[in-house]
């Protein structure tokens, strides 16, 4: 493996604890090996929203585009279209991608494009100190909902699955080889890839022992079955106490947006002449 | 006839777009300049809709209150336009419908049988429009082989009962008053939206991402059928949110990309504009104006945005808006709006309203002005890379992924020359004094450029001052009344220098604008220019030549 | 001792904000005015905090440069804070800190075991602070009494063990310094959010809806934790469009609504603060400003969005817009603000910043001036209703739904009086006058508002220009200097008339301003106000007295 | 029935034979039924997005809300929050609702907050001109995309059933009496409602003899089934030449956002002393 560090100047500013570290470190390992293998380094483009997940492109030695809250997914989708040899990669949180910016989400996933999206879902606005996101449980109090939500969360997996995602698992920010494989997977799936990590915030929302307790990884799951991966999402709805799958749910090969744009030789030259040709038919 | 001006109108949906355009050729084959104007309201078929196609010896870009030729597809048009004619105005229409009017006596008219040769063709109700003009042809004396050229470049399978049915009406049709033709070349007919796809063409356009919004629908139509000739990507995203933010993405990846849009859809981007100021990943908004507030008016005109484009989204930065007044101008521009967005780094606005943007003239590509093609201040590799490294000018040189011995990394956070977020007190101030130093040589540059333009003479000590698309009705008025005009195009960063030498020997400053407040005439003011009077007209619809020039009469009388 | 400063520091999340809070109270119970600055990252956990804690005889809204006391929770604090101590300034903290830092000789320290004492009964890390603060007591002369009150205040549960440990801090301190215990009633201390929250109340609010953002999320979470006190209903939807727009649909049916947003935010406000102009359905929005431009500095303060609050959205519309600079002011115009958008049916905007909603100071309610409490123009029910009727005063009769006899229809289309779509010229025009005509009575009504003041005497002929949370330290320093100060808070519509009285006799004018272009140094140019210096700042932080003193006197020497 | 044509000043611009005709009038007859039977005209609210469908508003002499493209949802959810006895109804487009501020919907859905949305689904931009909308067909050649979209259309239903709507249904406007049975179900049915109308363009996109030829009726189908539901959803793609059913798919009961929401007397008179309070605290 490579000796490459990926660190950077900044300082790490997260709460020693924090779920994030182990998809920092997870990706870090990925984009090594990846580099070696598949794709070099320079090829990878990180882009990221606003919020304590937003954090990981100041992290991370590679190029990247930090742009802003909810937001991450379209940049990312321009990125892909304007050269389709560029790997991709959107890290955005919960509040981010599942609330503020969730059309972009199921859009990129409605059209196929390859990236792939990473979600520090720690099932809460934690940059903002504590308020409920789009997959906090019912009750959930934050301090925008001080006597508890009274609305339940999304499965933002069951409505990335209505938006024809090609690519949908979940990891856990407590199993870090699994979320490698996933990580792996997912940038080297062929069109629109989500990854949902359970991302434990330990100051605000400690679910490190519940995540123990409750996870575990999907055996003799087929993903190329629909009705299954279906079924599979379904069994946890981010409020119940149900047993919490992990693992990757669905997986289908479809061709990308990006596969099907129509390129045209950039034939920058003969600009002039075609404008010409142009106004010619309008005389 | 060295001037004059013809109104078709009928039903939304009943050709009077294809009519008008037809009209506008045959009088540009024969000679004229051209000027079209399209009023047409927000549905997609029957309510009324109407265009003025006004011919002239000289190039023009403005209409009259007075019509010449007053072509009727239907009562409505009859009873909402009689009055504009002129004294010896005709009216061309089908011989029923002149019946049911009953127009006063004095009206000089010619009925043709057009519903009847319609039906005899068993041809659709939209042919009516070419048996119209073959009478309208015949009735300004053009040549029938001249009207039959200018059918079949105009239709395609149904170019032979076309053509029958216009030879109905030139036959059924007299000659009632035969015009001059002018011995001058055609000069190719384009709108003002066509003008901008161009130009942004000609700086270097790679792609254009939009959704559409009335007035710059038009833009994302022509470069998704030109995709192909000018090798351009296009698309038509969910939302202008996704607009900006994909054509930022297309842009940190290097590909040069514009995005149009209207108000509303302006109001979305706002966020990430001020995301391009900061990442000073380069953004070019071609931003139409409507009457709003909100809503509004959507299909008709307005130059109420001014203010807003230049001071939407938080926090300060530099970003370069033009607002072109006519076709020349509107190619121009959109090359160095995209240049300048590019060599700068920052966002660049074209300033564009309805009454441009829709209206077609003759476009001189020759007058239009040398464009240089600067290429963007590229990273040559031989130092470590650094996004925002700090320099004189503020620019930092370019590179774009994927680099081997670079990474690239930009924010919309503050950050330091690597692009690593800071909250540094004294590594802000220094960042944030690189971006906004580049407007200093950004003012530099344009001294070289035409930012401010004046018409008539050093002698007037009386000026009309106007922007954008009264540019038209503005200078050929005060050609008339001999006063000065002063035309700033760019209007950030402001050309205080050139607007000083324009306003030399002035007196007397009227600014004429399409909007209730004054946003020029309170935007010059910041650089001590008073403006003594102001013509405003907010009803979404242009000044005409006649209504401006009594208008201004009152303020210099 | 008259005037004090207490620095507090540590890593983010080590109880800076409580301990804060307890040394204010000590010494606002103590006699004191007191004036808190906080300075936090952009991170929850393990970066440099601290507080500066400023002590006076009177009233105070600005910090100083110099340090009294430098409250140390780890070597950071000495590190970042030493070289403001002043010249007899004192360092406490803990005795192994102590020998770590090595200060220079002649600093005065008192090394308290800290770390060892809290050890010692087995409690939490975050106890460190209430053994510093019970140090810092005896320190400066404060009775054990008084300190346990405060701190029984301010715990609930864990007070037992907390008491215990104040008193080991306070046993193992000397007193270094006895300060003089002014006499006078200790005054709520406030932080400018809950300023702008309690006037919202105090003019009627009923719902507040927002998207937490940095430095307008502690309104939410005011709202939120007093909704049941104030019968309040508060929601927090999915993103700043939706928080507008719910905001709308919440007023439209009557109920007086707020939102609280920052530039980002606000961004995304624009096309419905736009539709609330056309609408005539009021909203109010509280803009908090942060450096920028985009994401920016999101937790330290600027005055960057002066211009785009006063120009976002497209087309033209009436606007409230006022920046209050201190805690009475917040109060008050806060509930002006929402009275005045339910008089006139606009958008009002109450412009703050990050310095004025999270510096806490004491607040005297009487103090604030009247609020008359006008209630909006209702429909009489002795006509037809017309949502849209024309008036001389262009403000026409509310409804809200369910009323028996009206509909009651708004758009954001141009619409004619009884809010159906036009798009006919004359109506386009009468509709727009009507409702700009409302800002002549507005400026009328607000001459009866303080919405420019001035601070000094009529004899002095150089000004401070400055607005919102810049008001603090421009009037303490230029009370000191024998200079003016004019602060306009009404930005739009713009206070001409009162501004222009207030310049009366002044010869030279410097504007104070957090921002890099001198926003409004801008604006009053636009009626003639020249403005002769500016002194910016741009990185996030406050001036302190003595660095504006500094600047101030260049400016002027 | 009421003899109340509901009608306006504002002439129709419709183009004839338009599809939203039919909205129009079924609207307008199950207004005038329920005011008679079940609640004062008075008490509904009309909002409406911008499109050809938002005109709709101007043609009913009923309370309205004509707000702005994409954003009629949050509008209404405002509304019936303010006043829960108000009966508030949404008319969207496909171009409106599913794309433009398709956020807004999944989040009302969320929430269950009891409006009615009726979405004019004529699957192409109308109102300027015709461009691909998100429900239009892969291939579609508007004029944004002259040679053919290169994205699959999303399933609305689909993602609605995902995000918890309680009441889903499909009509067409070439079947008004359903279309009024629906209309009066959803604005019936306490909690979220939408009723996606297969609204015939015209001008643009005549599916009049497709949709001829393929709609069928559901029946024997039970809405309270959640799996049933979501198969004849996922019957139609709005892509594929299925069969196209129409009824109403899913219904549940579930308590609405406004019944949870923490009302509180409103208490004015007090305020001032509660002021005073919570100052005395901070002394
Ligand atoms: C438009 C906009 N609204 C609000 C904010 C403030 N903000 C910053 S981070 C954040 C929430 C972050 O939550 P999430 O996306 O879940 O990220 P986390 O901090 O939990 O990783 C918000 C609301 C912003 N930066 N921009
Ligand atoms: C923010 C914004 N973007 C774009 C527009 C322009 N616009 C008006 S209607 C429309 C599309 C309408 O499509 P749809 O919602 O399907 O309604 P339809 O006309 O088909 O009924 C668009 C893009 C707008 N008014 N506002
Ligand atoms: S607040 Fe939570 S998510 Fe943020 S850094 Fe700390 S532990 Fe991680
Ligand atoms: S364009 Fe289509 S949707 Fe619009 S009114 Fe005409 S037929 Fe109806
Ligand atoms: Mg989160
Ligand atoms: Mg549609």
């Amino acid at each position: 493996m490579s000796q490459n560090n990926l660190n950077t100047s900044a300082p790490n500013t997260w709460c020693p604890g924090c779920g994030n570290f182990a998809i920092l470190n997870g990706i870090k390992k990925v984009l090594n090996e990846l580099s070696e293998e598949v794709c070099p380094l320079e090829k990878f483009v990180l882009v990221s929203g606003i919020g304590c997940h937003g954090k990981i492109v100041d992290y991370v030695n590679v190029n990247s585009f930090y742009s802003i809250h909810g937001r991450s997914v379209p940049v990312a989708e321009g990125i892909k279209m304007a050269n389709s040899g560029l790997k991709v990669i959107c890290f955005a949180g919960d509040g981010d991608a599942y609330g503020e910016g969730l059309e972009h989400l199921i859009f990129a996933a409605k059209r196929n494009v390859d990236i792939t999206v990473i979600i520090h879902n720690n099932r809460l606005y934690s940059l903002t100190a504590f308020q409920y996101s789009p997959t906090s449980p019912l009750g959930f109090k934050g301090r925008s909902t001080p006597n508890g939500t009274i609305e339940p969360p999304l499965n933002p997996l069951e409505l990335m699955l209505a938006s024809q995602a090609t690519y949908l698992a979940r990891g856990s920010s407590l199993k870090l080889d699994l979320l490698m494989r996933l990580f792996r997977e997912a940038i080297m799936h062929k069109g629109f890839a989500l990854v949902d990590v359970l991302q434990v915030c330990v100051t605000f929302n400690n679910l490190y022992e519940y995540y123990s307790k409750h996870v575990y990884e999907l055996e003799n799951h087929d993903p190329g079955n629909f009705q299954a991966a279906f079924n599979a999402i379904r069994e946890w709805d981010y409020n119940s106490d149900a047993r919490i799958p992990l693992g990757v749910f669905y997986q289908k090969e479809a061709p990308t947006f990006e596969d099907k744009m129509m390129s045209f030789p950039a034939d920058i030259e003969s600009k002039d002449s075609k404008i010409k040709e142009f106004l010619s038919k309008r005389m | 006839m060295r001037d004059f001006s013809i109104l078709i109108g009928g039903k939304a949906g009943s050709g009077i777009d294809k009519s008008t355009l037809i009209l506008g050729d045959l009088l540009n084959q024969s000679g004229y300049r051209v000027y079209i104007y399209r009023d047409y309201p927000s549905l997609i078929r029957g309510g009324h809709t109407f265009s003025i196609i006004r011919a002239s010896q000289t190039k023009i870009a403005a209409h009259r209150d007075k019509i010449d030729f007053l072509l009727a597809l239907n009562k409505e048009t009859l009873d909402l336009h009689l009055t504009k004619l002129s004294g010896d105005g005709k009216v061309i229409c089908d011989v029923e419908l002149l019946k049911e009017a009953a127009l006063p006596v004095q009206t000089m008219t010619l009925g043709v049988p057009i519903v009847k040769f319609v039906k005899e063709e068993n041809a659709p109700e939209v042919m009516r429009n070419t048996c119209l003009i073959g009478a309208f042809a015949k009735a300004i004396g053009i040549k029938i082989e001249l009207l039959e050229k200018i059918l079949k470049k105009n239709f395609g399978k149904s170019i032979d009962v076309n053509i029958k049915i216009a030879k109905k009406g030139y036959d059924a049709s007299v000659v009632m008053e035969s015009i001059r033709l002018p011995a001058q070349d055609a000069l190719p007919l384009i709108s003002g939206s066509q003008a901008i796809c161009l130009g942004l063409i000609k700086g270097g356009l790679q792609v254009y991402v939009s959704y559409p919004m009335t007035p710059t629908t038009p833009l994302l139509h022509f470069f998704a059928e030109q995709a192909n000739d000018f090798s351009l990507k296009v698309i038509h995203p969910e939302s202008e949110l996704g607009v900006i933010l994909m054509a930022l993405g297309f842009a940190y990846a290097g590909q040069k990309t514009a995005v149009g849009t209207s108000g509303g859809g302006f109001c979305l981007m706002t966020e990430s504009l001020s995301l391009s100021g900061m990442s000073e990943v380069p953004a070019v908004i071609v931003l139409g104006q409507r009457p709003g507030p909100s809503t509004g008016l959507p299909t008709y005109s307005s130059q109420s945005d001014l203010n807003f484009a230049l001071y939407a989204g938080q926090g300060e930065f530099v970003r370069f808006v033009v607002a072109p007044g006519d076709l020349e101008e509107a190619y121009y521009w959109s090359a160095c709006a995209l240049n300048l967005a590019w060599k700068y780094q920052i966002p660049s606005i074209i300033l564009t309203d309805k009454n441009l943007n829709e209206g077609i003239g003759n476009f001189d590509v020759n007058e239009t002005g040398e464009i240089k093609e600067d290429n963007p201040y590229l990273w040559d590799g031989t130092t470590d890379y650094h996004r925002y490294a700090d320099s004189k000018t503020g620019i930092s040189p370019m590179a774009f992924v994927p680099e081997k011995n670079a990474v690239i990394k930009v924010s919309g956070y503050e950050h330091d020359e690597l692009g690593i977020t800071t909250e540094d007190a004294a590594v802000t101030k220094k960042m944030q004094d690189k971006r906004l130093r580049k407007e200093k040589y950004l003012i530099e540059e344009l001294k070289s450029f035409p930012t401010v333009k004046t018409y008539g003479d050093d002698k007037q000590t009386t000026a009309l001052l106007c922007w954008g698309s009264n540019k038209g009705v503005c200078v050929e008025l005060a050609q008339t009344l001999g006063l000065k005009v002063i035309q700033p195009l760019v209007l950030s960063p402001f050309p205080e220098h050139a607007f000083k030498e324009a306003m030399r020997g002035i007196k007397k400053l009227i600014a004429v604008e399409d909007n209730a407040t004054g946003q020029l005439a309170r935007l010059v003011k910041i650089y001590g220019i008073a403006v003594d009077d102001t013509i405003l007209k907010y009803d979404g619809r242009p000044f005409t030549l006649d209504e401006l020039e009594e208008k201004v009469k009152e303020k210099i009388s």
